[in-house]
Order: C-alpha cells, then structure tokens, then sequence
C-alpha cells in the first residue's frame, strides 16, 4: 500500500522524511549516527520484546482486553484488606484533573513563567497539608509513606548527627523493611520500643528507657499498624525532645479529621501516605509521600525533596518559584539532601484537588462516617464470636480481629462468596494466624458490611 | 483573510489561591451513604471522644465541584507540557505520550485492584508485569529486573545498595564510587546515601570519560562507576569495553544509569557493553507522562550474581501461574512498599507492546536522526558552540553552548531559554551539565516532526540575532507568559522565603520574620 | 507577597489551519491489523477497480498524533465553557456538567453497544432508558415519552407535526399555530416546517400572555398553541389554567416548551397546568453538557390520546423483559434512525438518579434563588432597567434591559456583552427576547454560587459606570479574548464570506469573486 | 452530623447560603419566589423519581454497574451488524479532544470573541468534509444521517418550490420513515425508483421516466443500503439537472478514501451519516449528520443549520464568526431555513480530530483496508455455500448475502458462540427473510472474520 508510513508516535519516521533529514545532514545512511559505537556491540537484529509486531490501537485494546479480563474487582463490597492502603472515593473530578494535558504532560517546572498555574496547584498542596498537619513547611512530595519515612530517618540522622531511631517493635512490617533498605548505607540502627499487649498502643516506659543520647529520632505510627491510637504522643515528643532527639510522626490523612494532628503534639516531621487522598487503589501504586517538617531553619534546610514557595514577578504579581533548590541534587550533588528528582507530583495535584472538593467540614464528616462504619464492623464482630478489635483502645478504620480458627482457611471461604477479606497477619507474624487486619472505610456500606458479618458467622461455624 | 503572524501568549488568571475564595462549610463531594449516618451511630452507641480526638474542624478551605473545576482548569490553562507544545528538555526525554494509555489505565481492573488482594485474583494483571520484566531484561541485557523502584534516582540507590551489599558479601571494604564529572546529579546524591564516597571522574577533550584519570584512581576501595551511556552530552562511550574490563578486573561493579537510553533502544545494550546493574526510567524511554514532576516509575535490573541482590518481590512464573517471589538470601531488602508504581509501568507495558522491538529500534534510531538533524541546523549559528568534538554524531541528546552569546552580548543561557518561551516553545535544560559553560541541553526525542525542529533551530538563531542588536530586549523576556520573569531571590531570601499559605499568614501576622 | 489585581487575559496561539501545517502524506494512526494485508489482498485476489473509483488521494491535511494534540490542545485553550467561567446565557440552561456523568458514559459497555445488536443483549442500557422514560413521564405529569428527539427543535417539531396529524385524524382542518411574541425562535421555526401558519402573540405589560389578543386569534383553525412556562421573561404564566381550558375548550391543543422548566421543575408540572404535549431538553435541564452547539437530546412527552401520535419506537417492559415497541397506528413516524442520543440521555438519567425527587425540587429552589439573588443586585443598577413588572419574581432567568446605558451613553447591550468578556466571565444571551430592546437575559442556574452571582452584578454596574465617564473605552472591549472584536460584515459580505478552506483557496485563485 | 450541606452541584443550597440570599432578598420564605404560580399547581411533595434518595458518586457507581452489567458487549469478534451504523476506530486521542472542558461545556459560540478555538475547530471540520465530498460549503452539522437527508429533502422543496423526489425503492427504510415523518406538514410526494434486481443499482430508466417537471431532487444513496455502488451517477445528475431537479447524494464518508467524490458528479446537495468519523457507537446517538453544498448564492442562502466562516478581528487578525445566520430560527423565525439550534457540534469537533489524524493518504488506506476485508468475507462466505454477496456489483463495506435457510436462526446460533451477525433483513421485508446485511470494517481480522464463517458453515450443516 505505497511507501513506507511512519512508526507510531515517531511522526518523522516515514521513509520521505528520513531521506529528508539525511540528504540535509548529508549523510546516506542512519547508522552513520552510530559510527562511534563498537561494531560488535550493534544487535543483528531488534530485540524480541512485544509481540512480534507493530500493533495498532486496536490490536492494544484486545490484546489488554485479554489480560484484564483474567482480574477480579471487588467493588461492591469493596475490599475489606487493611494494610495502610485502602479503598477510598476518588471523585471523578480528580482524574479529571490530573488527566489534563498541561498538567500531565508537563515536566517538573523548571521554567516557573511557563508553569505557574502547576506550581501553584503544587503550592496549595503544600499548604493544605500544613494546614491539615499543622506544621509549617511541607515538600511537593515523596514517593510513597515508606520512602517517606526511610528519608525522614534519614533527615533525623543529618540533623543530629546520631545514629538510633527507636521504632515501634509492631510497625509496619512493609515499611519497616523499606527503611532498613534506605538506612543500609547509614550505619543506623532501629531500635524496636515495645508494644503494650492490652492496647497495642506503644510502652512509653519501654520508649524512656531505650532512649538516650545517641537517639536520633523517635518515631510513632498514629494509629498504629494494627490499629491503636496512640494516646501518650506529647509525652513521646517530650522524651524524644529532653534528649535532643527528633519526633517523627506516621500519621492517617483522613483520620486528622478527627484526631488531633501532629504539629499540636510536638512533632517535629510528620508523613503519611497520601493515598487516602484521591489517588486510588492501582495495585499499590503510585502513591504520594508526605511530608511535613516543623518551621526551623535547621530542619528546613535539611529537608528533601521540591518545594515551591510564594513570590513575585519583574513587575509585582504573585508568582510561584522553586525555592531552597540548594538543598537537592541536581545542585548540592553528593552532599544534596536527597537524591529525589521525580517525585509524585500528579498525585499531590490529587490530593489538593481532593481536600478543596472535601473542605475541613467535609474531611471531619468523612472521618466521622469512616470511624462509625469500622466501629460498625467491629461491634458486629464482637457479635458474632470475633474479637474485635483485639486491643482495647481507639481505632480509626482499620483494626485487627481474632478468630476462632486460622484466618486464612476464612479468607479463602469469603472470597468465594465474592468478598476480600482482611489481611492475615500471618504474612508478617506467624504466631498471629488467627488474626487479620480489616479496613473500613466510606465506602462499606451497612449492607457490605452485614453481608461480610453474616459470611464471616456462617464460616466460623462450619 | 489571511494568516496572522505568529503572535502567542499564554493565559493569565490572576487565580487566587483556594484560601481566597474557599470556606471550610463549602463542600464538593457528596459522601457516600449519607442516609445510614443516623442507624449506624445507633447500632454503635457511641461517638469519637477522648484526648486523642480533635474538638475543632480542620481549617481546609473547601469549594463545590463547579468552583473546585473552574480553579485548576484555569491553573491548567497556565501550565505547559509536551501535549500544548515541545519540551526538549534534555535528559528528560520527553516524549509524547499516547492517548490510548490514559484510557486504558483508567479501567477498573486496573484502577480497583488491591496491592493485598489474592495472587489468583490479579493474574491478568500479574501476566502484563511479567511480561513487561522479560522485555526490559532484554532490552538491557540483564538476566532479571525488579519493577519495585518508584522512580530513576530510587533505582540508582538501589544500584548502590546492592554493589555496597554485594562488596561486604565478598568481605571487601570498597568504600568509593566512581562518578564522572557529566553525571546527573543523582548519581553522586545516590551513591552518598548509599554510603559512599563520591570520586569525580573528568571527562576528556573528546567528551568522552578521560581513561588516563578513571585508570589513576581505581584500586581496591573502587566499588564501582556509576555511568550513563550515552552521556549526559549525547556522546557515545566508545571505549566503553575498555572502561568495563578496567574496573571488572580491579574488583569494582559497573552501573548504568539507563535515563539516556533513548537513541540506543534496541541496537545496542548496557549488559553487552559490561554493565551489572541498569536502572531504566519508564517515565522517559517509555513514555509514561511526567505529570508536571512525577510519578514515574523505574525498574532496576542487574546480571549474574547481582540478581540476588535485586529488591524484592520479584514477578515470577511457575506453571502458568504469576507470582510475587519476596525470597530474599542476598537481596537488599525492598525500595518501597508493594510492587512499584503500577499505572506508569503498564504504560512502559503498552509502550513495548504497541511498538515491539522493531518498533522501539526505530524510534531509537529517529530520536538520533531528530538530534543530529538538529545540530546540523544550528551548528552554525552565531551566539552558539557545539562543545566537545563536533564531529561526533550525538545520540538521544545534544548539549550547546551559548557562551560566545553572553561573551559578546551578556545575553545568558538562562536569559535564552526565557525568551523561548515567549514564542511558545519550552526551554531546554539550562546549565548542565556543569562541565558545560552556558549549556543548553536539548533533547527533541522521536516525538517531535522535522518541523518543529526546524522551528526551535529558527527560533535559537532568531534569539541570538536579537542578542546582538538588542539584548536588553531579550533579558526582558518572557513577557508572554502568564507572569513575567520570577523573583528567585524574593523566593528564596530568609526574609521571605513562603514555602506554604500558613506561613504567608504568619509572616502577614509578624509570627515569622 | 499579596494577591494580585485581578488581570485576565485569554490565550492566544495564532494557530494555524491544520491545512497550513498538515499533509496528506502524514498520519497519526496506524491502522488495525495491517500485517495482514498482504494475504488479504491474495485470498481476495481483486482490487478496486473501475469506473466508480477515485484514482486520486482526498487531498486532506494529515498531523501525526502529536501535532494533532497540541492543535487542538492549543485550540481549546482558546475557548471557553461553565468548567472555565459561568455562562449565564439565559434560555440555555448551562449547568456544570458533573464529571462523573463523562467517566460513567466512557464505559464500553455504554460506548461499544451496537444499535442494531438483539435486545436482549442489552437489557441494562434498556432498563435504564425504561426508568428514565417513567421519572420525565412523572416529571412534566404526561403519560409517556419518546427519547427519540435528538434536540429541542427536533422535540418541537415532532409536537407540532402530533398536533397536525391528530387534527388531520379528526377530520379537522386547523392550521395555525399560536406563538407568544416571547417565544424561542424554534417555536415558529419548528411549527412552520410543520405546515403551520404561525400567528404570533402579543405580550401583556405583565409579561404574560395578552389573553385578549389570544381569545381574539383563537378559532376554528387554531391547531394548537406552542407555550413555554415560565416564560423567556423568566415570567410564570400565572393564568395557564385559563389560557389551556381556551384553547382546548375551542378544539386546540398546547405544546410545552420545556427548555424553560429548570425553575419549577418538582414544584410545578406541565401536564397539571393543562399541556397536552411536552419537550424536555436534556442537555439544559438535566445537565448534559453541550459540547459547542451539541449533541443534545430531547424527549418529547404527551398525555391521553396524543400518546399514539409520539414518534416510535417506545421503550417498554413486559415481564421484566424490556424492549423498543415499534407499533405505529396513529404515530407520525421516527423523528431519527434508532431511539435518540444515548449518550447525553444517559447523563439525563444520571443527574436524576443522583439527585431523586427531593434533589431536584430543590435544584429548582436554588436557580430561583440565583436569579432573584440577581435581580435584587442588580435592581437599581444604573443604565438597566427591568421591563415587565419588577416586582414579580422570576424563575429560572431573567431579562434586563441595556436600553438606559444605550440611550443615555451610546453603549448596547451587545458592547456590555462584549465587555463582560474581558472580565473573563461569559456573555449572556443579548437581543433576546425580541420585545425587550436591549435584551439581555441572564441564566445563572443553579450551578452558579452566590459569589460569582455577585462578581457579575458587581461588573455589570462597573461596566455601567465606565459607559458613563468613557464609553469608547467600552466599545472597544474586547481586548482581553484570543482575537479582537470579529468583523461580521467582512464574515457575511458576498465578496468576502468564505464558509471553508476550499472557498478561501478559491478566492485566492480568483475562482470565487 | 451539623447543619445542612449543599445538595448536589447546587453550591449554595446549603441553610447558610439559602438564609443569607434570602435575607438579602428581603424575604423569609424561598416559596415566596412562587407566589405568582396558581397554589393548586404546586405539588405536594417531590415527584418520586430517582431512587429515593440523594446518591453520592460511589452509590451511582454501584447502581449503574449493575445495570451495565446486563449488557453484552461484542469486541473480540466486533458486531458484523450492517444497517450503516458499523464499528470503526475511535483514535483515543479524538475522545481525549472531546472531554477536554473548553470544548465540552462550551455553548454554541455566541460570543465569538472567547470561542475562537471552538469555532476554528469546526471551521475545520467544515473544510475537510467540503475537500472529501469535494463541494464548497458544509455547515456545521446535522442531527445524524437520517435527519440531514429530511433537511435536505426539505430545502430541495423550497429551492424548487415543487413537491416532488424521487428515492430508490430499497432506500434505508429507517431513513425513509424519518424523511416521510419530516415530509409531513409539506404535501411532498416521495417517489420510489426500481432497482435492478441484478446489480442492485437504481434503474436508470426507471428514474429517466419518472422525473419530470415536479420533481424537486434525485435522492440517491450511494453505496445503496443494499451495499451496491451506484455507476451511473453522473447519468442521474444529468437527468434531475436537466428538469431543474436537485441531485442529492447521501455517501458513506470513509467510502471516499476510495470513491469518486459526489461533487465530481453532479451532486448538488451531499450528506451523510458521519458516525465512522470517530463518534463511535453509542447505541445509535449521537450521530453526525454531514452537510456539504454546492457553491451556489441560490443553494447557500437555502441551506439549514450552522456555519462558521472565516474574517478577521478589529486589528487584522485572522478570525472565526458564525456566518449567514439570517438562514435561522433565531433570526428568521418561521421562515428561517430549518428549526435547527443544538446540533452535533462536539461530534463535528472529532471528525476533525479523525480525519487530520488520517489525513488523506490516510483515508485512503483505511478505505483499501476496509473495502479488502469486506471482500474477503464475501469470498470466504461463497465458499461455504452462502450467496455473498447477493447483487453483482461493486461494494465496499457493507453486502448482503443469502442463506440457504432463513437468516434469524442462524443469527442465534452465532450469539451462542459469541458473535454478532449480520442484519436480518426481514426486519424491513419479510421475503428477504434468508438475507442479511454485513458489516465489515478494520476492526475485523481475518481470524474474527473466520471465525464467523467457520460458525456459518456449521450451522448452516446442521
Ligand atoms: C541522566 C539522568 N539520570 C538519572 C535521572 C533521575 O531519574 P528520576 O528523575 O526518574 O529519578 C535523570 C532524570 O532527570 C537523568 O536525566
Ligand atoms: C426556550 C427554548 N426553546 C427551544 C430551544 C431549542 O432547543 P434545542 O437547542 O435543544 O434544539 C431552546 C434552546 O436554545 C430554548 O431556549
């Protein structure tokens, strides 16, 4: 059918415009481009990737249909898995958003004039999430809660000069080896604070008395990865601070609805994952790290990542800007204070999108019918001859349950009456095989949960 | 009536910050099952109290969804990205990225899936990752990738960790990384978080890595190079064989930092020229969008005993069934939580898929042709110099000089790339590398026409000639952008410095000074 | 830094036809399963081929799929819509358009259902038309409704050919069609391309129907009369009861116009006030967005005997089977192939599933709200007046009149139309209805919150003033829009009015004078 | 759980917003906004539609998957259904276009000033349908195919100011219901041509002995909806011009990728149904009804609906205005030239996209691609013993072909097995019960369309 076409989304790779471009260069053959390369190392052939062919939209669309059709979504009821990533409504004018070319396509703004409308979308993530935390600097993001945590650790140790963080003994497990990861180049050493077996929450007595001089940072999860609330964080944050050491606080985005956010009790850095903020499930990812830092000059200058501040233009006007870019790589290099370039920008467009449409009334209603709904959960349990919640304290949306018989032979009876269950904790710790972890959230309604109480009832006692 | 001349500008809004028009009471959401609040706080009997709880409402400004609509759309309408325009910042290979992705992405059954749900539930899904795996080892020459690394520096640390890991595994105490002094920024950043001391190697006269000084400082505490090939000047490391045999036979590791893989996709491979590790950025070779910053998505890949230190889960086969193998002898641990970012991976997925090998050859070889077609335009161009031997052919990218411009006008680099955008055309990436006076690092890639080409060649020498008859003129731009140009320093001063609206309001109230 | 003045400008990319830029040559698509060609062509071992055959290429521009992007990328930055800035054009409804109605009809089992494909493979898709059909049924108080009409128009003309056929039926010859003086220019349009004789009707100083003049028309050829309550005055016709029993008790019958109901919609139905036939625009009162002109969709309704003359097919269930009822004894046909604009019918059924009875009564409270909101802003304003009894309250619009500013500072109401946009905020419908000089009728809705009710009254007033201390100043608005005021007479002169590409190339050829 | 919130997108529904509108109003009671309505009119309570209850996002989610699961989307084979309505590519790009929110939200372009994207883009439109029919002006769109061939009908009667037109016997009969619905406040008379029982094109005789001095247009539809290409168009054209008649041509728009244009011969009126210009399916709607006229001060001043021309602005700048509006309702009233406002501009927007995606070598391809598969069923079909097609002409998408039982039960046969057939054509005439009419497009592989055949074959054994 004629002459050659050209390759997708390679507009000038038409026979014509290639002889075009080579009669130009003067050249008569494109791998006179490659004339520097060792010989030996130009492949014969293409690569086997794909398949075998150039395929055409359509072709994609089938071929995807093929994959897809092999996954079961659970919506209706949603997935009950807790595990810090749960389902959440993502309103569709968020997607809608972020699917904006100029927003999607663009890259990190390195021309502010040319990118101001992102840099302030960026700009008001910061600042509702200083808001929400009530600490005053925040970074346009990190990847996700885990790396957020590992560069919050590592910040501690930049800013102390020490080498100890304490970290709860039940902290994220998944989140626990990330950091171990980070940490490995760093001569660090996590120092696990015991757990109080009745409330779950963490020992201050443990965490006072491991504690010392060497202490970088102590560090809390609220709640914590089963569930608990933590009650005795302003004396955590004290200890943390009578030793010079900082305080760095995990914490729920939702749940800041209700609970008292991180900057009134003393944090000094404060992360999460912002997920929970219009970004969706996606198979765990992307996700968006926050991260907060309290207002000093010493931590702010040891702070990662980007940042966008308020300024003006040549003649007044409001204008946004990269600011404190000293700290980063591209400039600082090896003494930056994080290797972080692409981040997770888009979802923190999410997320500023997702707080404007909720508003702080809308957030705490949110939190409120996310805690009524787990309570819910909960109380129907406890009914049916679950133990639940396991520890007796307060809880947001996700908590853990004791069955009578191992978890995982339940899961697998829910599933196939179309339900994901909770997540067994035998994945972390095997000695709590009868336990799972559950997440509710606004999206449960009173009917997915009776319908996971009355099959959780049946199987029990089969 | 016939064609205007070319006259752009951009919109302005003056759009006030969501704390100027918002309202805590004002919502956009209606939440869901709104009508069981009043049963379900009967059912539990009790409500959020206690000294961990809150009395007061968050102080979020709130807006309804026409409102919330209106306020980014018009921030949209001043932002600017490769779907409004060329973005031929180098080293970020910007490419255009397909619609068709979008759409596919947004379908439930990727959307809606849970990173916990059951293996046997996510098959399809599992079967793309895998699939996807097998490509990008491959295409590098690697025997296994983990798909684990959110981004291209996280694969660079982990590249790091795992040389760092693999060294004390052998009990050798090989503390120094090699870096040339071309690298991107997060090659030495990374090897510092890994622990080790960066060793800046100079580059030569022909551009490429200078053997005499890499050859004078490797010994038994080199624990390995860090290397992007081609380089950050679009120059092919030619003797890049002679450099891996070196550093192998003095014990040290090779990694390739894959982000400039673009312009030798398919023809050639880091795994043949000698390399152990490889980090590809999904977010440029495969065109998953940049999203103003991120997400993107990296994968790292590694050969031979290294494989073992790769971060964990990796996707695995057995018997037709994909799974997630967390096992972990050697390995480093894992980079984040789960499994990656999913959304920009199936891009890289659909990117390969549609293309296929020769596919992606092509486009490797036309992102060459689009740089040199490039050079060829402006080699000659007065106010501008091709640093580096002239006569090699760059690769993916190439990387000018304006510094005869600023000698001979005072027009800058930096003061070039502002007036580029008053003709609606993105800048490149300004003054870098460092080893570069005055650089300008223009990468087109194979998504931009001839024409646009010719446009930004046009529009350089145009610049330049306005730098000669009148550069106050040009050191004024931009004036067609939404602002005018911005007050770093105004940004930055201790004085002022608002990284948040609460700070705004403190320093507004004499809290912050 | 404080915020700045409000300064808005619209882009403008001087963007070329895509004839300037494209080639017939290029493309930015491949095509599906092109590998297989080859062997097609053997096994069919023909080629097109004869007299019926084209030997040339249509000469139409092609772009890749990037530079199709930016075109029209840059293009839609250049235009504006209620997700950018509120669009109070009265009589148009122009609500926000909920983005979960847009992700909702994306859905391939909406988008890639065959019309044509056996009914019981969508009985969904049916379902859904069948609840809808019932809630507009339920809605204007009329027994059935046919989703076929694709507009308003479409609706009305359908009405008006049920009211021809129906007295055709009955032996009757009436052909002459009363129409307010008020009404929407499709109202005679549509009645006229039934065969009608169109007898317009006066306005009362009261902004209702003059029903003198009406009883004075009324007859034995009087087919029916097209009314639409409240009026394009925003007026409630507070004595329909007496106006229907005329015309019916005299042998006609009414026709409602529904573009106006958004105001009284769940308060107020038309088939209690005595209407025998209705249409209902679903892309102004339920939402659908309007896409630049369309597609719409209509419904068109009717009650007792006028059910058999609605165009076919029906939707209907039997058994909880639901099925497209083709049956025709009286009907007047199709008004279009299959059964109506699945897509915004959908979006129709959507907002009202979202909202139920209560929401949208409620709705209807909230646009009569805004407009009196408005009104009582605006009131005293100087240079507007309010024609038609101020003190009665208006539904969902409301008409202003420009004639003092126009009298008093040579400013019209098409120059206050042209200024509004250079404050970025849309025009509202102007020089309409015809009976009020200097129209300008304004439609916030109910999307419109309080506050940019308020920043309109406010730039209206400031408008004003500046018309009294510098009307040039006005007249020369706009001068913030991509382009400067457009000049209609060279648009429409004969020497000059060039409808396509094909007409400007010919006059430039001198083939067209 | 506190005090009113807003109802859905009504912002300031909320009490707060409702008391202080109503105060400044200077009223207690929003009913007294409706004191002028006679009270018995008002209804009680809120009618009872919807479902009961205000639904938030995630519950409409919910309600409508389970509506959509009851359908059955037909993809990997697509349908084979024929009826000129066929599955096509939609580039993802053209939906992308059309979701953006300047083009989406926007009205009609009133204000040209602030829409001159919107109006260039239809421009656009205009200009590429004028160089594919290869006539001069197009407007801005029709409701759909069937709708553009009434409008057209109708403006041939008040051209000529005669009642007569003659259409080919095998019309689309849905057409053909839509034309006589749209005919019937005119006293027109439609006037049926013979078509050869051969070849399946109108008789040229047949149509020569009808015409006379009446006869407002020749209607033709070219290919038939039988499937034939007509030969003898330039023959008709000749025959309506010389008795003062209109020719009328309906096409097929992607058709031209490979036939003669109808402003080559003759036609002085073309429209079409521009669905396969990247509308999609959408079970029918919306459509695109095309418009294209010959240059001709007595034709254009008669034509209905929208255009855009071009101008320029006050300072010279190139610029877009709707044009000619004095053909209009909002103009012209009852005598403008049709009743049509709201048309299918967004759908007019993607053929835009569609076609510059294209381009004409493009189309072209397409076309060949098309018009081979088409073939290669036809063939493949033979060669199991069905007639295929039936009439010895040209065709290029869509054909019919003859069973040897009657076509229905076949049609259920192949539903089992996952594949939408054709077209029975006893829908329109019962004694062409054994035919049916097929569809074939790019988006039909050789596999899809063997495996179509190989379910023929067996069920035609059976
Ligand atoms: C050469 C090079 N290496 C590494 C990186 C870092 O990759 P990422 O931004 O994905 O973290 C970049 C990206 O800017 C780069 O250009
Ligand atoms: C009062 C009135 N009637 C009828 C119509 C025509 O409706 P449509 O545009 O849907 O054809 C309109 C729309 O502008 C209108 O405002």
């Amino acid at each position: 059918m004629g002459s050659s076409r050209p390759i997708h989304w390679a507009p000038s790779s038409s026979d014509r415009d290639r002889s075009r471009a080579l009669s130009v260069m003067g050249i008569s053959d494109v791998f006179e481009l490659y004339r520097d390369v060792p010989h030996n190392l130009i492949l014969d052939e293409p690569p086997r990737v794909g398949f075998g062919k150039i395929l055409s939209e359509w072709e994609l669309r089938l071929t995807v249909e093929k994959f897809l059709s092999k996954n079961t979504v659970y919506i209706d009821p949603p997935p009950f898995l807790g595990g810090g990533w749960c389902p959440h409504l993502v309103p569709a004018l968020v997607d809608y958003i972020i699917s904006r070319p100029e927003f999607l396509t663009a890259y990190t703004p390195y021309q502010a004039e040319i990118n101001q409308g992102l840099m302030q979308a960026l700009f008001e993530y910061q600042s509702l999430i200083a808001d929400l935390v009530e600490l005053d600097v925040v970074n346009a993001s990190m990847y996700d809660g885990s790396t957020a945590v590992a560069e919050a650790f590592l910040m501690a140790l930049r800013v102390t000069k020490r080498r100890k963080i304490l970290v709860p003994e039940h902290m994220h497990p998944e989140y626990r080896r990330v950091v171990e990861t980070w940490l490995y180049g760093k001569n660090a050493l996590l120092v696990p604070v015991k757990y109080d077996e009745h409330t779950g929450r963490v020992s201050l007595d443990d965490l006072e008395s491991k504690i010392d001089n060497e202490t970088a940072a102590v560090y809390v999860e609220n709640p914590s990865f089963l569930g608990s609330i933590e009650e005795d964080v302003e004396a955590m944050a004290d200890a943390a601070h009578k030793k010079g050491a900082l305080f760095i606080v995990k914490f729920e985005p939702i749940s800041l609805g209700l609970l008292k956010p991180p900057g009134r009790y003393g944090a000094d850095i404060a992360v999460a994952e912002g997920q929970p903020l219009g970004s969706g499930l996606n198979y765990g990812g992307p996700g968006l790290g926050i991260f907060a830092v309290r207002w000093d000059r010493k931590l702010v200058r040891q702070m990662p990542g980007r940042i966008i501040g308020l300024t003006r233009d040549a003649e007044g006007r409001r204008a946004f800007a990269m600011i404190l870019q000293t700290r980063e790589q591209h400039i600082r290099r090896e003494k930056a204070t994080s290797n972080i370039t692409t981040n997770e920008a888009l979802m923190a467009v999410a997320a500023a999108v997702y707080l404007t449409l909720l508003g702080g009334r809308g957030l705490r209603d949110l939190a409120q019918s996310i805690w009524l709904r787990s309570h819910y959960l909960a109380k129907r349990l406890s009914e049916v001859g679950v133990k639940a919640p396991v520890f007796e304290s307060e809880f947001f949306k996700e908590f853990t349950a004791r069955f009578p018989k191992q978890y995982k032979a339940i899961h697998v009876e829910l599933k196939k009456r179309g339900i994901l269950g909770g997540l067994s904790l035998d994945r972390y710790w095997p000695e709590k095989s009868n336990e799972c972890l559950f997440c509710v959230t606004e999206l449960h309604s009173m009917k997915h949960i009776d319908k996971l109480v009355e099959a959780i009832s049946e199987v029990i006692k089969q | 009536m016939s064609a205007s001349k070319k006259e752009w500008r951009q919109a302005r809004w003056s759009e006030p910050l969501v704390y100027e028009i918002g309202d805590p009471q004002k919502t956009g959401v209606i939440l869901p099952y709104l009508d069981e609040l009043p049963k379900l706080a009967e059912r539990v009997g009790a409500r959020p109290q206690g000294k961990v709880f809150r009395e007061d409402t968050p102080d979020l400004p709130g807006l309804s969804e026409v409102e919330t609509a209106r306020h980014f759309n018009r921030l949209a309408q001043m932002s600017y990205g490769v779907d409004v325009g060329p973005v031929p910042l180098g080293s970020c290979t910007m490419k255009y990225n397909p619609k068709i992705f979008e759409e596919i992405v947004r379908d439930p059954r990727i959307k809606f899936l849970h990173p916990l749900q059951d293996e046997d539930t996510v098959q399809g899904l599992l079967e793309m990752l895998y699939l996807l795996e097998r490509w990008l080892a491959e295409l590098t020459g690697m025997d296994r990738c983990s798909l684990q690394v959110p981004a291209g520096a996280a694969g660079e640390l982990a590249g790091a960790l795992m040389i760092k890991k693999y060294h004390a595994d052998h009990g050798e105490e090989r503390d120094e990384m090699l870096v040339p002094d071309s690298a991107h920024g997060t090659n030495p950043a990374s090897a510092a978080m890994a622990g080790f001391k960066v060793v800046r190697i100079p580059t030569s006269s022909r551009g490429t890595i200078d053997l005499d000084a890499l050859i004078s400082v490797v010994g038994p505490r080199t624990a390995g190079l860090m290397l992007t090939n081609p380089s950050t000047l679009g120059i092919f490391e030619d003797k890049i064989l002679e450099v891996a045999k070196y550093i192998h036979d003095s014990g040290g590791l090779l990694y390739y930092d894959g982000a400039n893989l673009n312009g030798i996709m398919g023809i050639v491979r880091p795994g043949d020229m000698g390399f152990d590790i490889v980090h590809l950025n999904i977010h440029k070779t495969f065109a998953a969008p940049h999203g103003g910053g991120g997400p993107g998505a990296g994968v790292v890949c590694a050969k031979g005993d290294l494989v073992d230190y790769l971060p964990r889960p990796l996707i695995e086969r057995d018997d037709n069934r994909y799974f997630w193998n967390y096992s972990c002898d050697k390995c480093i641990g894992s980079m984040r939580i789960f499994y990656g970012n999913i959304v920009p991976l199936i891009k890289g997925f659909l990117y390969i898929a549609s293309l296929g090998g020769k596919g992606l050859r092509e486009v490797a070889i036309q992102s060459v042709i689009n740089t040199n077609y490039f050079i060829t335009l402006i080699k000659n161009a007065k106010g501008y110099e091709l640093p580096y031997d002239p006569s090699k052919p760059r690769k993916h990218e190439v990387v000018i000089s304006a510094k005869p411009l600023l000698n001979e006008t005072g027009v800058s680099a930096g003061d070039v790339a502002k007036a580029l955008l008053d003709h609606g055309l993105h800048a490149p990436t300004m003054y870098f590398p460092l080893i570069v006076d005055e650089a300008l690092m223009i990468e087109f890639t194979e998504s931009e026409p001839l024409e646009t080409i010719e446009e930004y060649a046009n529009t350089l020498k145009k610049i330049a000639e306005q730098a000669y008859t009148n550069p106050g003129k040009v050191k004024e731009a931009p004036t067609s952008t939404s602002v005018r140009r911005v007050d770093d320093v105004y940004a930055n001063h201790p004085k002022t410095v608002t990284p948040t609206y609460r700070v705004y309001l403190k320093r507004l109230r004499g809290e912050i000074k």
